[in-house]
Protein backbone atom coordinates (compact mmCIF):
# COMPACT_ATOMS: atom_id res chain seq x y z
CA UNK A 1 0.00 0.00 0.00
CA UNK A 2 1.35 3.56 -1.32
CA UNK A 3 1.00 6.36 1.34
CA UNK A 4 1.65 9.90 0.75
CA UNK A 5 3.94 11.22 3.32
CA UNK A 6 3.40 15.69 3.59
CA UNK A 7 5.08 16.94 6.36
CA UNK A 8 4.94 20.61 7.81
CA UNK A 9 7.00 23.19 9.76
CA UNK A 10 10.38 21.84 11.44
CA UNK A 11 8.85 18.50 10.75
CA UNK A 12 9.16 18.73 7.27
CA UNK A 13 12.60 20.86 7.58
CA UNK A 14 14.24 17.93 9.51
CA UNK A 15 12.93 15.26 7.10
CA UNK A 16 14.14 17.28 3.88
CA UNK A 17 11.22 16.87 1.39
CA UNK A 18 7.80 18.10 2.11
CA UNK A 19 6.34 15.17 0.88
CA UNK A 20 7.07 11.61 -0.13
CA UNK A 21 5.35 8.34 -1.34
CA UNK A 22 6.13 5.39 1.12
CA UNK A 23 5.18 1.46 1.43
CA UNK A 24 5.73 0.50 4.83
CA UNK A 25 4.96 -3.25 5.43
CA UNK A 26 1.99 -4.49 6.43
CA UNK A 27 2.83 -4.56 9.65
CA UNK A 28 2.81 -0.93 10.22
CA UNK A 29 -1.17 -0.62 11.24
CA UNK A 30 -1.08 2.86 12.74
CA UNK A 31 0.52 5.85 12.73
CA UNK A 32 3.16 5.19 15.66
CA UNK A 33 3.75 2.07 13.88
CA UNK A 34 4.41 3.90 10.57
CA UNK A 35 6.77 6.76 12.13
CA UNK A 36 8.72 4.05 13.91
CA UNK A 37 9.28 2.28 10.42
CA UNK A 38 10.09 5.34 8.57
CA UNK A 39 12.66 6.31 11.73
CA UNK A 40 14.28 3.04 11.65
CA UNK A 41 14.50 3.52 7.71
CA UNK A 42 17.06 7.17 7.65
CA UNK A 43 18.57 9.41 10.01
CA UNK A 44 16.41 12.19 8.84
CA UNK A 45 13.14 10.32 9.45
CA UNK A 46 14.64 9.74 12.82
CA UNK A 47 15.70 13.12 13.74
CA UNK A 48 12.96 14.58 12.59
CA UNK A 49 11.05 12.22 14.90
CA UNK A 50 13.22 12.06 17.07
CA UNK A 51 10.68 13.70 20.24
CA UNK A 52 7.46 11.72 19.47
CA UNK A 53 5.63 14.19 22.11
CA UNK A 54 5.81 16.70 19.80
CA UNK A 55 4.69 15.10 16.79
CA UNK A 56 0.91 15.30 15.74
CA UNK A 57 -0.52 13.25 13.00
CA UNK A 58 -3.67 13.89 10.42
CA UNK A 59 -4.94 10.59 8.39
CA UNK A 60 -6.66 11.79 4.99
CA UNK A 61 -6.37 15.42 6.60
CA UNK A 62 -8.12 14.50 9.44
CA UNK A 63 -6.49 15.31 12.79
CA UNK A 64 -5.44 11.92 14.77
CA UNK A 65 -4.22 10.32 17.40
CA UNK A 66 -1.45 8.40 17.49
CA UNK A 67 -2.49 5.12 17.74
CA UNK A 68 -4.76 5.81 14.90
CA UNK A 69 -5.35 3.23 12.16
CA UNK A 70 -3.24 4.07 9.09
CA UNK A 71 -6.00 1.26 7.12
CA UNK A 72 -7.05 2.68 3.75
CA UNK A 73 -4.89 6.05 3.86
CA UNK A 74 -4.14 7.29 0.82
CA UNK A 75 -2.44 10.58 2.64
CA UNK A 76 -0.73 10.47 6.01
CA UNK A 77 0.54 14.41 7.73
CA UNK A 78 3.09 14.67 10.72
CA UNK A 79 3.66 17.65 12.21
CA UNK A 80 4.28 20.00 15.40
CA UNK A 81 1.50 21.11 17.48
CA UNK A 82 -0.30 24.24 15.63
CA UNK A 83 0.75 27.21 16.33
CA UNK A 84 -2.07 29.69 14.02
CA UNK A 85 -4.17 32.47 14.46
CA UNK B 1 -23.46 32.59 6.40
CA UNK B 2 -20.11 31.25 6.58
CA UNK B 3 -16.99 32.72 5.06
CA UNK B 4 -13.51 30.89 5.07
CA UNK B 5 -10.56 32.49 3.64
CA UNK B 6 -6.64 31.35 3.88
CA UNK B 7 -4.76 34.17 1.87
CA UNK B 8 -1.49 35.32 1.23
CA UNK B 9 -3.01 38.62 0.12
CA UNK B 10 -3.62 41.57 3.31
CA UNK B 11 -7.15 40.98 4.76
CA UNK B 12 -9.12 43.38 3.93
CA UNK B 13 -10.87 44.34 7.50
CA UNK B 14 -13.27 46.59 5.69
CA UNK B 15 -14.70 44.81 3.21
CA UNK B 16 -14.90 41.65 5.28
CA UNK B 17 -17.12 43.69 7.90
CA UNK B 18 -19.66 44.91 4.78
CA UNK B 19 -20.00 40.99 4.08
CA UNK B 20 -20.50 40.26 8.35
CA UNK B 21 -22.83 43.22 8.51
CA UNK B 22 -24.39 42.23 5.45
CA UNK B 23 -26.42 39.14 7.24
CA UNK B 24 -28.13 41.84 8.65
CA UNK B 25 -28.51 41.23 12.64
CA UNK B 26 -28.02 43.15 15.87
CA UNK B 27 -24.38 42.60 16.95
CA UNK B 28 -21.10 41.62 15.20
CA UNK B 29 -18.37 40.01 17.40
CA UNK B 30 -14.49 40.28 16.00
CA UNK B 31 -11.17 39.65 16.73
CA UNK B 32 -8.13 40.57 14.83
CA UNK B 33 -5.20 39.24 15.35
CA UNK B 34 -1.72 41.57 14.37
CA UNK B 35 1.54 40.74 14.10
CA UNK B 36 3.48 42.10 17.39
CA UNK B 37 5.66 44.78 16.64
CA UNK B 38 6.98 45.13 20.25
CA UNK B 39 9.44 42.01 20.66
CA UNK B 40 11.62 42.21 17.45
CA UNK B 41 10.11 40.62 15.31
CA UNK B 42 11.31 41.00 11.84
CA UNK B 43 8.97 38.72 9.97
CA UNK B 44 6.77 36.24 10.48
CA UNK B 45 5.66 32.97 8.16
CA UNK B 46 2.79 31.51 8.07
CA UNK B 47 2.78 27.92 6.59
CA UNK B 48 -0.45 25.81 6.24
CA UNK B 49 -1.63 22.50 5.16
CA UNK B 50 -3.38 23.05 2.28
CA UNK B 51 -6.66 21.56 2.02
CA UNK B 52 -7.04 20.56 5.63
CA UNK B 53 -6.81 24.14 6.93
CA UNK B 54 -9.69 25.40 5.06
CA UNK B 55 -11.84 22.03 6.22
CA UNK B 56 -10.68 22.80 10.17
CA UNK B 57 -12.30 25.92 9.74
CA UNK B 58 -15.34 25.58 8.30
CA UNK B 59 -15.46 22.80 11.16
CA UNK B 60 -14.91 25.71 13.88
CA UNK B 61 -17.27 28.04 11.73
CA UNK B 62 -20.43 25.73 11.51
CA UNK B 63 -19.59 24.79 15.07
CA UNK B 64 -19.84 28.39 16.49
CA UNK B 65 -23.60 28.96 13.50
CA UNK B 66 -25.07 25.77 15.49
CA UNK B 67 -24.30 26.76 19.10
CA UNK B 68 -24.77 30.55 19.12
CA UNK B 69 -27.81 30.10 16.03
CA UNK B 70 -25.34 32.78 14.57
CA UNK B 71 -26.46 34.46 11.08
CA UNK B 72 -22.65 34.54 10.02
CA UNK B 73 -19.38 33.57 10.61
CA UNK B 74 -16.40 34.47 9.05
CA UNK B 75 -12.66 33.05 9.79
CA UNK B 76 -9.63 34.80 7.62
CA UNK B 77 -6.27 33.76 8.01
CA UNK B 78 -3.15 35.16 6.06
CA UNK B 79 -0.11 32.83 5.33
CA UNK B 80 3.18 33.37 4.41
CA UNK B 81 5.20 35.95 4.57
CA UNK B 82 4.03 38.67 7.07
CA UNK B 83 5.62 42.23 9.14
CA UNK B 84 4.62 43.77 12.41
CA UNK B 85 1.82 45.07 12.19
CA UNK B 86 0.26 43.48 9.46
CA UNK B 87 -3.30 41.17 10.05
CA UNK B 88 -2.65 37.66 10.98
CA UNK B 89 -6.08 36.60 11.58
CA UNK B 90 -9.60 37.88 11.33
CA UNK B 91 -13.14 36.36 12.80
CA UNK B 92 -16.30 38.04 13.18
CA UNK B 93 -19.54 36.46 14.33
CA UNK B 94 -22.74 38.03 13.81
CA UNK B 95 -25.92 37.31 15.73
CA UNK B 96 -29.64 38.63 16.90
CA UNK B 97 -27.84 39.35 20.69
CA UNK B 98 -24.69 40.58 21.52
CA UNK B 99 -23.97 37.78 24.17
CA UNK B 100 -23.86 35.42 21.42
CA UNK B 101 -21.79 37.14 19.20
CA UNK B 102 -19.09 37.88 21.63
CA UNK B 103 -19.15 34.09 22.82
CA UNK B 104 -19.32 32.74 19.72
CA UNK B 105 -16.26 35.58 18.63
CA UNK B 106 -14.10 34.10 21.64
CA UNK B 107 -14.71 30.33 20.56
CA UNK B 108 -13.76 30.72 16.45
CA UNK B 109 -10.01 32.35 17.97
CA UNK B 110 -10.24 30.02 20.70
CA UNK B 111 -10.78 27.16 18.47
CA UNK B 112 -8.83 28.10 15.00
CA UNK B 113 -5.86 28.06 17.76
CA UNK B 114 -5.65 24.48 18.21
CA UNK B 115 -7.92 22.81 15.66
CA UNK B 116 -6.59 24.69 12.43
CA UNK B 117 -2.81 23.16 10.97
CA UNK B 118 -1.20 26.52 10.87
CA UNK B 119 2.48 26.94 11.50
CA UNK B 120 4.18 30.32 12.76
CA UNK B 121 7.86 31.13 12.01
CA UNK B 122 9.50 34.38 13.37
CA UNK B 123 12.57 35.85 12.07
CA UNK B 124 14.58 37.98 14.31
CA UNK B 125 18.23 39.55 13.59
CA UNK B 126 18.19 37.40 10.59
CA UNK B 127 17.74 33.88 12.66
CA UNK B 128 14.30 31.93 11.90
CA UNK B 129 12.45 30.24 14.71
CA UNK B 130 9.38 27.88 14.77
CA UNK B 131 6.49 29.63 17.60
CA UNK B 132 5.86 26.74 19.83
CA UNK B 133 2.61 25.99 20.93
CA UNK B 134 1.12 27.10 24.06
CA UNK B 135 -0.66 25.25 26.73
CA UNK B 136 -2.53 28.32 27.43
CA UNK B 137 -4.47 27.92 24.01
CA UNK B 138 -4.99 24.30 24.90
CA UNK B 139 -6.70 25.67 28.02
CA UNK B 140 -8.55 28.67 26.38
CA UNK B 141 -10.22 25.65 23.89
CA UNK B 142 -10.56 23.23 26.28
CA UNK B 143 -13.01 25.52 28.09
CA UNK B 144 -15.94 25.14 25.21
CA UNK B 145 -16.22 21.46 25.82
CA UNK C 1 -5.45 55.51 24.10
CA UNK C 2 -8.65 56.35 24.70
CA UNK C 3 -11.03 57.27 22.21
CA UNK C 4 -15.12 58.60 23.06
CA UNK C 5 -17.16 59.80 20.44
CA UNK C 6 -20.63 60.56 20.35
CA UNK C 7 -21.78 61.76 16.96
CA UNK C 8 -24.94 62.00 14.59
CA UNK C 9 -22.52 60.97 11.65
CA UNK C 10 -21.99 57.34 10.46
CA UNK C 11 -19.94 55.40 12.13
CA UNK C 12 -17.01 54.95 9.77
CA UNK C 13 -16.39 52.02 10.77
CA UNK C 14 -12.39 51.15 8.67
CA UNK C 15 -11.03 54.43 10.05
CA UNK C 16 -12.11 53.56 13.56
CA UNK C 17 -10.36 50.03 12.83
CA UNK C 18 -6.99 51.56 12.04
CA UNK C 19 -7.37 54.00 14.99
CA UNK C 20 -7.39 51.21 17.28
CA UNK C 21 -4.67 49.01 15.11
CA UNK C 22 -2.19 52.22 15.78
CA UNK C 23 -2.00 51.14 19.15
CA UNK C 24 0.61 48.18 17.93
CA UNK C 25 -0.69 45.59 20.02
CA UNK C 26 -1.77 41.85 19.49
CA UNK C 27 -5.45 41.81 19.53
CA UNK C 28 -8.20 44.14 18.75
CA UNK C 29 -11.82 42.74 19.84
CA UNK C 30 -14.97 44.93 19.15
CA UNK C 31 -18.37 44.59 18.82
CA UNK C 32 -20.48 46.67 16.41
CA UNK C 33 -24.50 47.27 17.05
CA UNK C 34 -26.79 47.66 13.63
CA UNK C 35 -30.37 48.60 14.07
CA UNK C 36 -32.06 45.38 13.32
CA UNK C 37 -33.49 45.07 9.88
CA UNK C 38 -36.03 42.07 10.88
CA UNK C 39 -38.49 43.64 13.50
CA UNK C 40 -40.55 46.03 11.46
CA UNK C 41 -38.74 49.33 12.62
CA UNK C 42 -38.60 51.65 10.18
CA UNK C 43 -36.82 54.76 11.90
CA UNK C 44 -35.12 54.72 15.36
CA UNK C 45 -33.62 57.79 17.04
CA UNK C 46 -31.14 58.14 19.66
CA UNK C 47 -31.32 60.84 22.12
CA UNK C 48 -28.71 61.53 25.23
CA UNK C 49 -27.30 63.87 27.90
CA UNK C 50 -24.78 65.88 26.17
CA UNK C 51 -21.86 66.25 28.44
CA UNK C 52 -23.00 63.15 30.87
CA UNK C 53 -22.61 60.38 28.02
CA UNK C 54 -19.42 61.46 26.75
CA UNK C 55 -18.30 61.36 30.89
CA UNK C 56 -20.03 58.33 31.23
CA UNK C 57 -18.46 56.49 28.00
CA UNK C 58 -14.73 58.15 29.21
CA UNK C 59 -15.48 56.30 32.63
CA UNK C 60 -16.44 52.90 30.91
CA UNK C 61 -13.41 53.07 28.59
CA UNK C 62 -11.29 54.00 31.76
CA UNK C 63 -12.42 51.20 33.60
CA UNK C 64 -11.46 48.87 30.71
CA UNK C 65 -8.30 50.38 30.48
CA UNK C 66 -7.10 49.85 34.14
CA UNK C 67 -8.90 46.15 34.54
CA UNK C 68 -7.30 44.66 31.89
CA UNK C 69 -4.28 46.73 30.82
CA UNK C 70 -5.52 47.60 27.64
CA UNK C 71 -3.54 49.58 25.22
CA UNK C 72 -6.68 50.76 23.39
CA UNK C 73 -10.17 51.31 24.50
CA UNK C 74 -12.82 53.08 21.74
CA UNK C 75 -16.72 53.61 22.55
CA UNK C 76 -18.51 55.46 19.60
CA UNK C 77 -21.88 55.81 19.65
CA UNK C 78 -24.51 57.89 16.90
CA UNK C 79 -27.33 59.56 18.19
CA UNK C 80 -29.89 61.20 15.93
CA UNK C 81 -32.14 59.48 13.71
CA UNK C 82 -31.03 56.25 11.91
CA UNK C 83 -32.51 53.28 9.26
CA UNK C 84 -32.35 49.46 9.73
CA UNK C 85 -28.42 48.39 8.97
CA UNK C 86 -27.01 51.63 10.47
CA UNK C 87 -24.55 51.21 13.11
CA UNK C 88 -26.25 52.36 16.51
CA UNK C 89 -22.42 51.31 18.70
CA UNK C 90 -18.85 50.52 17.92
CA UNK C 91 -16.32 49.56 20.43
CA UNK C 92 -12.79 48.14 20.26
CA UNK C 93 -10.45 46.41 22.75
CA UNK C 94 -6.89 46.26 22.03
CA UNK C 95 -4.40 44.42 24.18
CA UNK C 96 -1.02 42.23 24.06
CA UNK C 97 -2.97 38.81 24.53
CA UNK C 98 -6.39 38.31 23.03
CA UNK C 99 -7.90 37.19 26.33
CA UNK C 100 -7.67 40.74 27.39
CA UNK C 101 -9.00 42.44 24.66
CA UNK C 102 -12.34 39.75 24.10
CA UNK C 103 -13.01 40.18 27.68
CA UNK C 104 -12.81 44.03 27.63
CA UNK C 105 -14.96 43.56 24.59
CA UNK C 106 -17.76 42.46 26.42
CA UNK C 107 -17.35 44.81 29.49
CA UNK C 108 -17.89 48.09 27.05
CA UNK C 109 -20.86 47.43 25.50
CA UNK C 110 -21.97 45.12 28.79
CA UNK C 111 -21.53 48.77 30.93
CA UNK C 112 -22.11 50.95 28.18
CA UNK C 113 -25.74 50.08 28.12
CA UNK C 114 -26.46 50.30 31.94
CA UNK C 115 -24.04 53.56 32.65
CA UNK C 116 -24.40 56.08 29.60
CA UNK C 117 -27.80 58.34 29.27
CA UNK C 118 -28.67 57.10 25.95
CA UNK C 119 -32.97 56.59 25.24
CA UNK C 120 -34.04 54.55 21.98
CA UNK C 121 -37.07 55.73 20.32
CA UNK C 122 -38.63 52.94 17.96
CA UNK C 123 -41.22 54.20 14.56
CA UNK C 124 -42.98 51.53 13.34
CA UNK C 125 -45.97 52.45 10.79
CA UNK C 126 -45.45 55.84 11.66
CA UNK C 127 -46.33 55.44 15.30
CA UNK C 128 -42.91 56.08 17.74
CA UNK C 129 -42.45 54.24 21.16
CA UNK C 130 -40.04 54.26 23.62
CA UNK C 131 -37.84 51.36 24.07
CA UNK C 132 -38.12 49.42 27.52
CA UNK C 133 -35.05 48.62 29.82
CA UNK C 134 -34.15 45.17 29.43
CA UNK C 135 -33.41 43.03 32.38
CA UNK C 136 -30.92 41.11 31.00
CA UNK C 137 -28.76 44.03 30.16
CA UNK C 138 -28.60 44.73 34.53
CA UNK C 139 -27.73 41.34 34.67
CA UNK C 140 -25.02 41.30 31.95
CA UNK C 141 -23.48 44.51 33.64
CA UNK C 142 -23.74 43.21 37.14
CA UNK C 143 -21.17 40.13 36.47
CA UNK C 144 -18.28 42.34 35.97
CA UNK C 145 -18.84 43.17 39.90
CA UNK D 1 -31.64 78.44 45.47
CA UNK D 2 -32.41 77.96 41.69
CA UNK D 3 -31.88 74.63 39.88
CA UNK D 4 -31.73 73.60 36.27
CA UNK D 5 -34.02 71.00 35.23
CA UNK D 6 -33.30 68.83 32.43
CA UNK D 7 -35.36 65.89 31.32
CA UNK D 8 -35.05 62.98 28.99
CA UNK D 9 -37.27 60.75 26.31
CA UNK D 10 -40.98 60.20 27.85
CA UNK D 11 -39.91 61.81 31.19
CA UNK D 12 -39.32 64.94 28.75
CA UNK D 13 -42.16 64.53 26.11
CA UNK D 14 -44.76 64.25 29.44
CA UNK D 15 -43.82 67.12 31.44
CA UNK D 16 -43.21 69.03 27.93
CA UNK D 17 -40.06 71.25 27.92
CA UNK D 18 -36.69 69.73 28.32
CA UNK D 19 -34.95 72.13 30.57
CA UNK D 20 -36.73 74.54 33.16
CA UNK D 21 -35.14 76.62 36.05
CA UNK D 22 -37.11 75.93 39.28
CA UNK D 23 -36.77 77.17 43.01
CA UNK D 24 -38.14 74.17 45.43
CA UNK D 25 -38.58 74.78 48.58
CA UNK D 26 -35.65 74.61 50.90
CA UNK D 27 -37.51 71.53 52.66
CA UNK D 28 -36.95 69.62 49.42
CA UNK D 29 -33.54 68.26 50.29
CA UNK D 30 -33.20 64.71 47.94
CA UNK D 31 -34.16 64.33 44.82
CA UNK D 32 -36.84 62.10 45.85
CA UNK D 33 -38.41 65.71 47.78
CA UNK D 34 -37.70 67.66 44.55
CA UNK D 35 -39.73 65.47 42.03
CA UNK D 36 -42.56 65.32 44.98
CA UNK D 37 -42.70 68.94 45.06
CA UNK D 38 -42.24 69.18 40.99
CA UNK D 39 -45.54 66.70 40.87
CA UNK D 40 -46.97 68.97 43.44
CA UNK D 41 -46.53 71.95 41.64
CA UNK D 42 -48.11 70.71 38.04
CA UNK D 43 -50.38 67.81 36.18
CA UNK D 44 -47.95 67.73 33.66
CA UNK D 45 -45.11 67.03 35.91
CA UNK D 46 -47.70 64.65 38.11
CA UNK D 47 -48.06 62.75 34.63
CA UNK D 48 -44.35 62.70 34.11
CA UNK D 49 -43.72 61.57 37.73
CA UNK D 50 -46.22 58.92 38.24
CA UNK D 51 -44.68 55.74 38.15
CA UNK D 52 -41.59 56.64 40.71
CA UNK D 53 -40.13 53.04 39.99
CA UNK D 54 -39.31 53.74 36.24
CA UNK D 55 -37.74 57.47 37.24
CA UNK D 56 -34.00 57.66 37.16
CA UNK D 57 -31.94 60.95 38.29
CA UNK D 58 -28.46 62.42 37.38
CA UNK D 59 -27.30 65.69 40.36
CA UNK D 60 -24.55 67.52 38.31
CA UNK D 61 -24.35 65.09 35.65
CA UNK D 62 -23.82 62.27 38.04
CA UNK D 63 -25.76 59.47 38.36
CA UNK D 64 -27.60 59.15 41.84
CA UNK D 65 -30.12 57.33 43.82
CA UNK D 66 -33.65 58.79 44.10
CA UNK D 67 -32.32 59.28 48.02
CA UNK D 68 -29.22 61.62 47.27
CA UNK D 69 -28.88 64.84 48.42
CA UNK D 70 -29.19 68.28 46.23
CA UNK D 71 -27.56 70.33 48.68
CA UNK D 72 -25.65 73.11 46.25
CA UNK D 73 -26.96 71.08 42.81
CA UNK D 74 -26.94 73.50 40.20
CA UNK D 75 -28.49 71.06 37.69
CA UNK D 76 -30.92 67.70 37.74
CA UNK D 77 -31.98 65.29 35.29
CA UNK D 78 -34.86 63.18 35.41
CA UNK D 79 -35.08 60.20 32.93
CA UNK D 80 -36.30 56.88 32.03
CA UNK D 81 -34.03 53.70 32.50
CA UNK D 82 -31.06 54.17 29.91
CA UNK D 83 -31.08 52.11 26.75
CA UNK D 84 -28.05 52.71 25.03
CA UNK D 85 -26.06 50.35 22.64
Amino acid sequence: MTIRMVYFAWVRERVGVAEELVDPPATATTVAALVDWLAAESDRHAAAFADRGRLRAAVDQDFVAMEASIAGAREVALFPPVTGG
Amino acid sequence: MIRIAVQRDAIDLPAEMTLAEAAGTGGIATFTGLVRADDGVETLELEHYPGATEAALHAVAAGAVARWSLSAATIVHRVGPMVPGDRIVFVAAAAAHRAAALEACAYLIDRLKTDAPFWKREVRDGDAAWVEARAADADAAGRWG
